[in-house]
């Protein structure tokens, strides 16, 4: 039993994002993990291979992604914490089934280390370029929510906090990594066990004939009931009534839907997180997530050394997406410049929310993330 | 007759969603009373007891079925229960569904669950046709026969069910028709308390569309033609076990071996020395 | 390879648990009383066709549904063999068990 | 040094991400700065053109990239060629002499350290040491990590059953760097 | 050879959408259909499985969408005009490589029949809730082009123009209908095949040496050589520069991505069409699409009757989004109404490209088209 | 030596992309020269000869092939070679792609390709892993072997890739390892020219990946292996041809038949009368 | 007769949709107006509740659906519940007196019509075509569609080699409705 | 079933047109002059061992990516095989026909 490793590994390393990815799942429960290799999401597979017989769960990798979405999925039923990681290419064999856990309203949570798209693209160099799939990727309407992680210790913070939040809200959380952010190495802090803060499902009470499988509670979110509990689960893809039976109507449909949006809508205030920095004063503000935030801080820096008033508002939370915070930033500040790495993803977002209030600037980048200068030379041109 | 109108069975099903949807003739209500009727036999505890499907008239089969029921997305059945298996080994974990959700869009899937021998059970309703979009040819149907996308008779070979399952791994392989209801519903049985990845295919009318198109009558005379064109032969190789159109129907039971499941080759942790970690 | 001869226990005899065997209840043939739910009922006509006794025949009536269901013409003959429970698609009859008739 | 950017080149299979990462924790876990280490290689598993490039710095590191390294590390002509154009003015460049032949258009005031790290490692038995040979020359020419953080980290990174072996490689590096500084 | 019916069926014909569609094909020299069964597009299978023999083409049913989808890039490669048809469930499975057409810019048409959604839904049920998703499904940054029919004759002509706007562009176009169109069944005029329009793909000059395969002409197209033509082909769904080579660095793909983008953004004004109705004068524009734009038209009527001055701004190509014509009708009007068939997707659009300088209003609907009374009453309410 | 240094085989590939990106020791580019040398033999016009592959090191053949080739996406290019096929039946199309692309995310479109008998010719390089993403275990990986996903040896039972062929329909199939050239390059030919849906496995050694993990030594290690462990079997039984870790390599061809394909049993409109439209 | 609303309702199975696309195509076709048909149908391939829904228009057909039908022809008694209510007042009933056995709660001043379709039919031989006789009897009764567009449509629309049977039972059909409109 | 047995036709035994047959330039061994691209060669050794002349050894030189090509040592043995040719996965050896070397 020698250098069988705890399931939590409390302590500091010097683990790339991928790993620490790894290491925030297992240490808020997770104890399955279906996959499928791919670049850049790989070693978060091999971590777990290793590591999930030591702490007694199943680490299986799937002959697909479609395999492997549906495989987590039910292994949440079963009452296990469950995760799987992928890429773009796979992300996008995903969105079927992902479509089927927001529709029966399963806890589990789907990494993307972003890489260069469309297709295989540039499999080794980063990307930003699924953020609107991941808000739009499945058929049908629903809402998700997406986190965006800046460095390996918030690889590790955020898979928590998607766990979390996907147990809370009964729904497949996306954790919107990319390739830099998940092959960089820095320090991570494991906290102690008990100071790990973890969320579990509710659960329904004790099973009676009058039991409701999607009967939900104030906050819109049913208690879930496993499998082999004895509550007699019955769930579909179909569009469904409260007892979870079929049900082929308009009026269902615009009852079950609304709920699973409303439940993430109604709760935006306890989901989305921002982080600001030097914004109080700001009069240009560059609004970043994932590893162009570290550019834009850097840039941010800089130019407040040559005295423009900038500062930047990070999205932790891209989805459901910060709707107010932006229209409040944009009745304030001048211009609002968004470098990301794409072709201008989210900008379109701040665009529909600014109303036209201020200035929106795209700053699109493909294979790399911005320099600081990049950055910098836009927030001086608008600054004169 | 009496006037208590409960069928004995109505405690398996959720007897409120009766009529279920499927058409006068079908074989898939007799094919489902014969799974529940093995599953109370099987003694298993049905707390325990899961049943998953994908999309098709079959796959309405767990949505009727009063025990822990999933009826998932096309073709997907199978590696969802695998999770429900193998994160809770403690389920018996059963997959109902059509040819076409488990042979055309899901055969990878079929085969690779196979040939991890992940313990779950197969039942497959091979009906020679998709019948819940409104009888299309797939993966199963005979050469010639008429469907509507094969207006002038299928050209594609058919999957040999049986043998596909049994190179791709599968411990315990066997075959029976609607009409079986006897054998079937043991058969099942056996399945439920065998270890590792079972298969049982059961050919099942489906009148409303390959039937009437095929010229084959109504669901009675499909069962009446499998009771006179069935024959058992237990143990043969499965490749002979083929099926042709309008011709003999082998069935029995083919492979019945016994192979470590995917749970059961898990790594040993507790014999795990640094060495075995480079 | 791994193919073996599969073990062919049982199931190439029908089951055993389906009715009593005839000596365990000498001289008594079993006797069922036959339950039909007409309205669950979709006219497949499987219980008729199959019934090794003959006991059902079609009815002129419909149900609410339009379907014929069965009607019992000879409920004596019925030997509580379940054929037709276990058959009927529609969960829309059932056996229970009656006295059994002497036969001698 | 509040701030120091290095990049280490080669090829693929080479051990340039280890060697990054061998650094950098000693950097971090017991130098108690703050590094980052970012890579990048392309399509071919073995002999590809790989790069590792790592930050530490005294305080957080915002922008992870490399831009202008002021230690470049070596192991291939390749990258040689491809990663000098970029080092600081008055920069350290760390090669080995055995796989870098030709040696020039550097850019002004760079201070060049060579070293056999290839043939040492032969020497040793086993050509897979060459990167950690090439960590102890390293650590002696540069004073980015303490002597006794890179060992430490040398010895937690690499298989268990291998530490002698690398102890000698990482030793004969710092021997040999020692030296070359020292001028003997 | 009796009753074998010849390619175009000229003439007045009472038919679905569906079979509208797979005709519209069939007239414009599709000759490959690859498909698998969905409701509610499993008509245009089954039409084509019938009338591909006759005329001489290839109809084959597949596995599944992926495999669908692979194989009408593959036809297409052989010179032949394929097209696939699926809907919401198969829709999302077929993103992934329809991410490899645009990356290939492979000449195909993808018809989405779209029904009720998210995962099975209600498959007999009308939806529009794939729009976006026809954006922004597949991983990765690209462009596309997506037109949605009101009416069987529009499902005849758009399948035509899609047809032609592949070619022309070298790409997958979407045909974004939905459940009603598509099994609505009304007459449909099928003209003289010498009076259709069709558009055939560039060729290239002979081959030499110097070949290059993806060496665009100014309209940023490169001409496309055909497998078993001379060319040796050579194409990757990897980032590749104008030889058709992969290249693993981010100049590549800017170069790629930008022109992939661009051939279509450059070319709005050839490829946007859409269709005003009472609009000079209105104070009130409905912008509407598919079915509901049908809706839309009754209650413009109404409104009109009634003295409101109402108009309608049908979007005949949702993408690429007009921008430029919403932006004008929104600095002329006071609102504009977005009736749709799912929670509010376009109407972000709108309001993004609005700028606050109207009123926009969803007006969101599942499982069924609104009525005119339902957006009517809008009209009403905001003309007050 | 002579100073014209032009590979006779350079007009078969791109030279200019030369080198290719395969590690040293890899047998990928052995298989590749077999197969450019069995197009040549067998007579075909190169400019109706096409190659298809997905994703992986094996995945890079076709862009290094001079003639009409596709690098497609990971496990579809069996259907897109389908779609060149059928849309042009003058073409010979090829799909030479590795173990995972084929049977792990592709295993779907080759059974299904396999049963309808399309007339394309499968190529796969079993190298026991997934080479391109660093050496992951696959669906050929032999039970216990090392992998980076299977740290402690891997606990799947792996496919019989020649005996899934054969259940799922191929008229040709043939196992041989890289060392093999010779037969090797015969075999292709003979596929190449083949009507039907063939099947060639070739094992080779990935020394980077798998190799290594599992003390094989390197890549010339590995052939050396090849060549005193293969023994040539003939029409055996293809169940029988099952590979185990370390054992004995049955090679040879193993099937060869003849049935209609896809293309032939396409219906004959000529005969088509309102009848047979119903 | 600008505009006219007609819901067809029965079980999948009998034929509703093709008797609305007979209606439908004549009306079109042949009548040379405006017709849109739609239909909404369940899960069940069989026996689940089905109705088809034409509007005939010498205008362009906008909104497509009928929410308010001037004719209902219900060939169920589950239709003949689920669609009286929406009938206009002084709207046109049909309905298989076979298959519609309690007829109440209808609108005011409904025009009723009723005939033993299913009967007729099964004395034909085939049960098949009752569509077939209701389209007869709704031509006869109804002005919607003349007499000579329906014949044509049905001749048009059915299986080749079953044109003497429709033909007999669209005649039977029609001819009935003709007593019933006349009084005889 | 479909499974026939293979038509063992020609594969079983090496194909005839890799060489000429012996009988046909009769008393002469065919003899092929070797050619190395020095710079492709990734030197996994595959020629050096499976030549059947044993033509090759490892060499001291690097290449520029720093493999050790194979050297020539004894080329008057090589007997135009091309068995080296198709085995180089580096596309660096070819052989071309030389002058045949009379062995009477
Ligand atoms: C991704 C996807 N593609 C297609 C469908 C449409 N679909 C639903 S069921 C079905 C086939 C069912 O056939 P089978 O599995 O044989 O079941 P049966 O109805 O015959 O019992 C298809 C193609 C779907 N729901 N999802
Ligand atoms: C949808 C998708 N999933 C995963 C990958 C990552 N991927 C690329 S190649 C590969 C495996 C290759 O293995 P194999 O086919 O055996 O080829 P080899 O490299 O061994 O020749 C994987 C998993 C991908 N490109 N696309
Ligand atoms: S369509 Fe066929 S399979 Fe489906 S319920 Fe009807 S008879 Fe059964
Ligand atoms: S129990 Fe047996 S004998 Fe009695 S009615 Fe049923 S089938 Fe007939
Ligand atoms: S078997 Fe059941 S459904 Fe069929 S006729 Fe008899 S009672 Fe009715
Ligand atoms: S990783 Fe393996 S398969 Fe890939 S090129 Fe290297 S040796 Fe060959
Ligand atoms: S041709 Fe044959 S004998 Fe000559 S060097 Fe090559 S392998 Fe050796
Ligand atoms: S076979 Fe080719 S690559 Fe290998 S050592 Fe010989 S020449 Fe070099
Ligand atoms: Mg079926
Ligand atoms: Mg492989």
């Amino acid at each position: 039993m020698n250098n069988i490793k705890p399931a939590v590994l409390t302590g500091e390393h010097f683990m790339n994002g991928d790993y620490a990815c790894a290491e925030g799942a297992l240490a808020c429960g997770c104890r399955f993990f279906a996959g499928y290799p791919i670049t850049p999401a790989t070693e978060i597979s091999e971590k777990m291979s290793r590591r999930m017989p030591e702490v007694g769960g199943i680490f299986i990798q799937m002959e697909d992604e479609m395999a492997s979405m549906n495989a987590i999925l039910g292994a949440s039923w079963a009452g296990v914490k469950s995760m799987t990681a992928t890429s773009g290419p796979g992300f996008s064999l995903m969105m079927e089934n992902f479509g089927l856990g927001i529709m029966m309203e399963v806890p589990c949570v789907l990494v993307n280390i972003q890489r260069g798209g469309p297709s295989t693209g540039l499999p080794t160099l980063v990307g930003q370029q699924d953020m609107m799939q991941a808000r739009w990727g499945s058929h049908g309407d629903y809402e998700v929510i997406a986190l965006t992680p800046s460095s390996p210790q918030e690889m590790f913070d955020f898979t928590i906090k998607a766990f979390n939040l996907s147990e809370k809200y009964r729904l497949p959380v996306l954790l919107m990594s990319d390739e830099i952010v998940g092959h960089m190495t820095e320090k991570v802090v494991i906290p102690e066990e008990k100071d790990i803060k973890i969320v579990n499902r509710k659960k329904p009470e004790k099973y009676t004939d009058k039991y409701l499988m999607y009967k939900a509670d104030k906050d819109l979110v049913p208690p879930m009931a496993n499998a082999g509990e004895g509550y007699k689960v019955i769930t579909t893809g179909l569009t469904h009534d409260e007892k979870g039976y079929p049900a082929m109507n308009a009026e269902a449909q615009e009852k079950l839907i609304k709920r699973l949006c409303d439940k993430i809508l109604k709760n935006k205030a306890d989901i989305i997180e921002t982080q600001e920095q030097e914004t109080e004063d700001a009069e240009i503000i560059v609004v970043a997530y994932g590893s162009p935030a570290r550019s834009a801080l850097s840039a941010v820096k800089l130019a407040r050394k040559e005295g423009i008033k900038a500062g930047l508002l990070r999205l932790i939370t891209v989805w459901p997406f910060p709707d107010e915070k932006i229209l409040e930033v944009a009745n304030k500040v001048k211009t609002i410049i968004v470098p990301e790495i794409n072709r201008g993803q989210i900008v379109r977002e701040v665009e529909r929310c600014s109303y036209g209030k201020c200035n929106v600037i795209s700053l699109p980048k493909l294979g790399n993330i911005h320099t600081p200068y990049e950055i910098l030379k836009v927030i001086k041109e608008v600054s004169l | 007759m009496s006037m208590n109108e409960i069928h004995p069975m109505d405690k398996l099903i959720r007897a409120d969603r009766m009529p279920h949807i499927w058409c006068s003739g079908c074989g898939l209500g007799t094919n489902f009373i014969c799974y529940l009727t093995a599953m109370e036999k099987s003694g298993l505890d049905l707390n325990k007891c899961v049943i998953v499907s994908g999309i098709g008239c079959t796959g309405r089969i767990p949505g009727y079925t009063n025990i822990d029921s999933f009826h998932t997305t096309h073709g997907r059945a199978i590696p969802f229960a695998l999770g429900l298996k193998l994160a809770n080994p403690e389920l018996t974990v059963t997959v109902f569904s059509g040819d076409g959700d488990l042979f055309a869009i899901g055969g990878n899937h079929f085969i690779h669950a196979a040939r991890r021998n992940v313990d779950i059970n197969i039942i497959c309703v091979n009906n020679f046709n998709y019948g819940m979009t409104g009888g299309q040819f797939g993966p199963t149907t005979p050469l010639d026969a008429k469907t509507t996308t094969s207006p002038y008779g299928n050209y594609e070979h058919p999957f040999n069910l049986v043998d596909l399952a049994a190179a791709s791994g599968a411990v315990y392989v066997a075959r029976w028709t609607s009409i079986h209801v006897r054998r079937l519903s043991k058969s099942i049985e056996e399945a439920l308390l065998k270890k590792g990845f079972t298969f049982i295919e059961i050919i099942s009318p489906c009148p409303t569309n390959y039937g009437r198109r095929n010229k084959l009558g109504d669901g009675l005379d499909e069962m009446k033609y499998y009771r006179e064109h069935s024959i058992i032969k237990h143990g043969i190789n499965p490749k002979e076990a083929d099926l042709s159109f309008n011709g003999e129907i082998v069935v029995g039971k083919f492979v019945d071996i016994d192979k470590p499941t995917f749970l059961d080759n898990q790594p040993d942790m507790s014999q795990m020395s640094v060495n075995n970690k480079k | 390879m791994n193919l073996s001869e599969p073990k062919n226990k049982d199931i190439s005899k029908p089951p055993d648990y389906w009715r009593k065997p005839l000596d365990v209840e000498k001289y008594k043939i079993p006797h069922g009383a036959v339950h039909i739910i007409i309205e669950r009922c979709k006219g497949c006509e499987f219980c008729i066709e199959f019934c090794p006794q003959k006991v059902f025949e079609v009815s002129d009536e419909f149900n609410s549904k339009g379907y014929h269901p069965p009607k019992i013409v000879s409920h004596d003959k019925c030997v509580n063999c379940k054929l037709c429970e276990l058959i009927c698609p529609e969960f829309a009859i059932y056996i229970t068990e009656d006295e059994p008739m002497n036969i001698i | 040094m509040k701030h120091i950017e290095i990049k280490i080149g080669g090829f693929g299979g080479q051990g340039i991400v280890l060697s990054g990462f061998i650094m950098g924790k000693a950097a971090s876990i017991y130098d108690k700065k703050n590094a980052t280490l970012t890579q990048s290689y392309g399509p071919e598993s073995r002999g590809g053109a790989c790069s590792a490039q790592l930050i530490v710095s005294e305080e957080e590191v915002d922008y992870p990239e490399v831009q202008k390294p002021e230690i470049l590390m070596v192991i291939s002509q390749e990258a040689y060629e491809k990663f000098t154009p970029c080092l600081v003015k008055g920069g350290i460049l760390i090669y080995d002499e055995d796989l870098v032949n030709s040696v020039n258009n550097l850019p002004k005031e760079t201070r060049i350290y060579s070293i056999p790290s290839t043939r040492f490692a032969e020497e040793l038995g086993r050509k897979i040491v060459t990167n950690i040979i090439m960590l102890g020359f390293f650590t002696a020419i540069t004073s980015v990590i303490s002597y006794e953080s890179m060992k430490k980290s040398v010895l937690s990174s690499i298989p268990a059953g291998t530490e002698e072996l690398n102890l000698k490689a990482f030793q004969k590096g710092y021997e040999f760097g020692l030296e070359k500084v020292n001028g003997v």
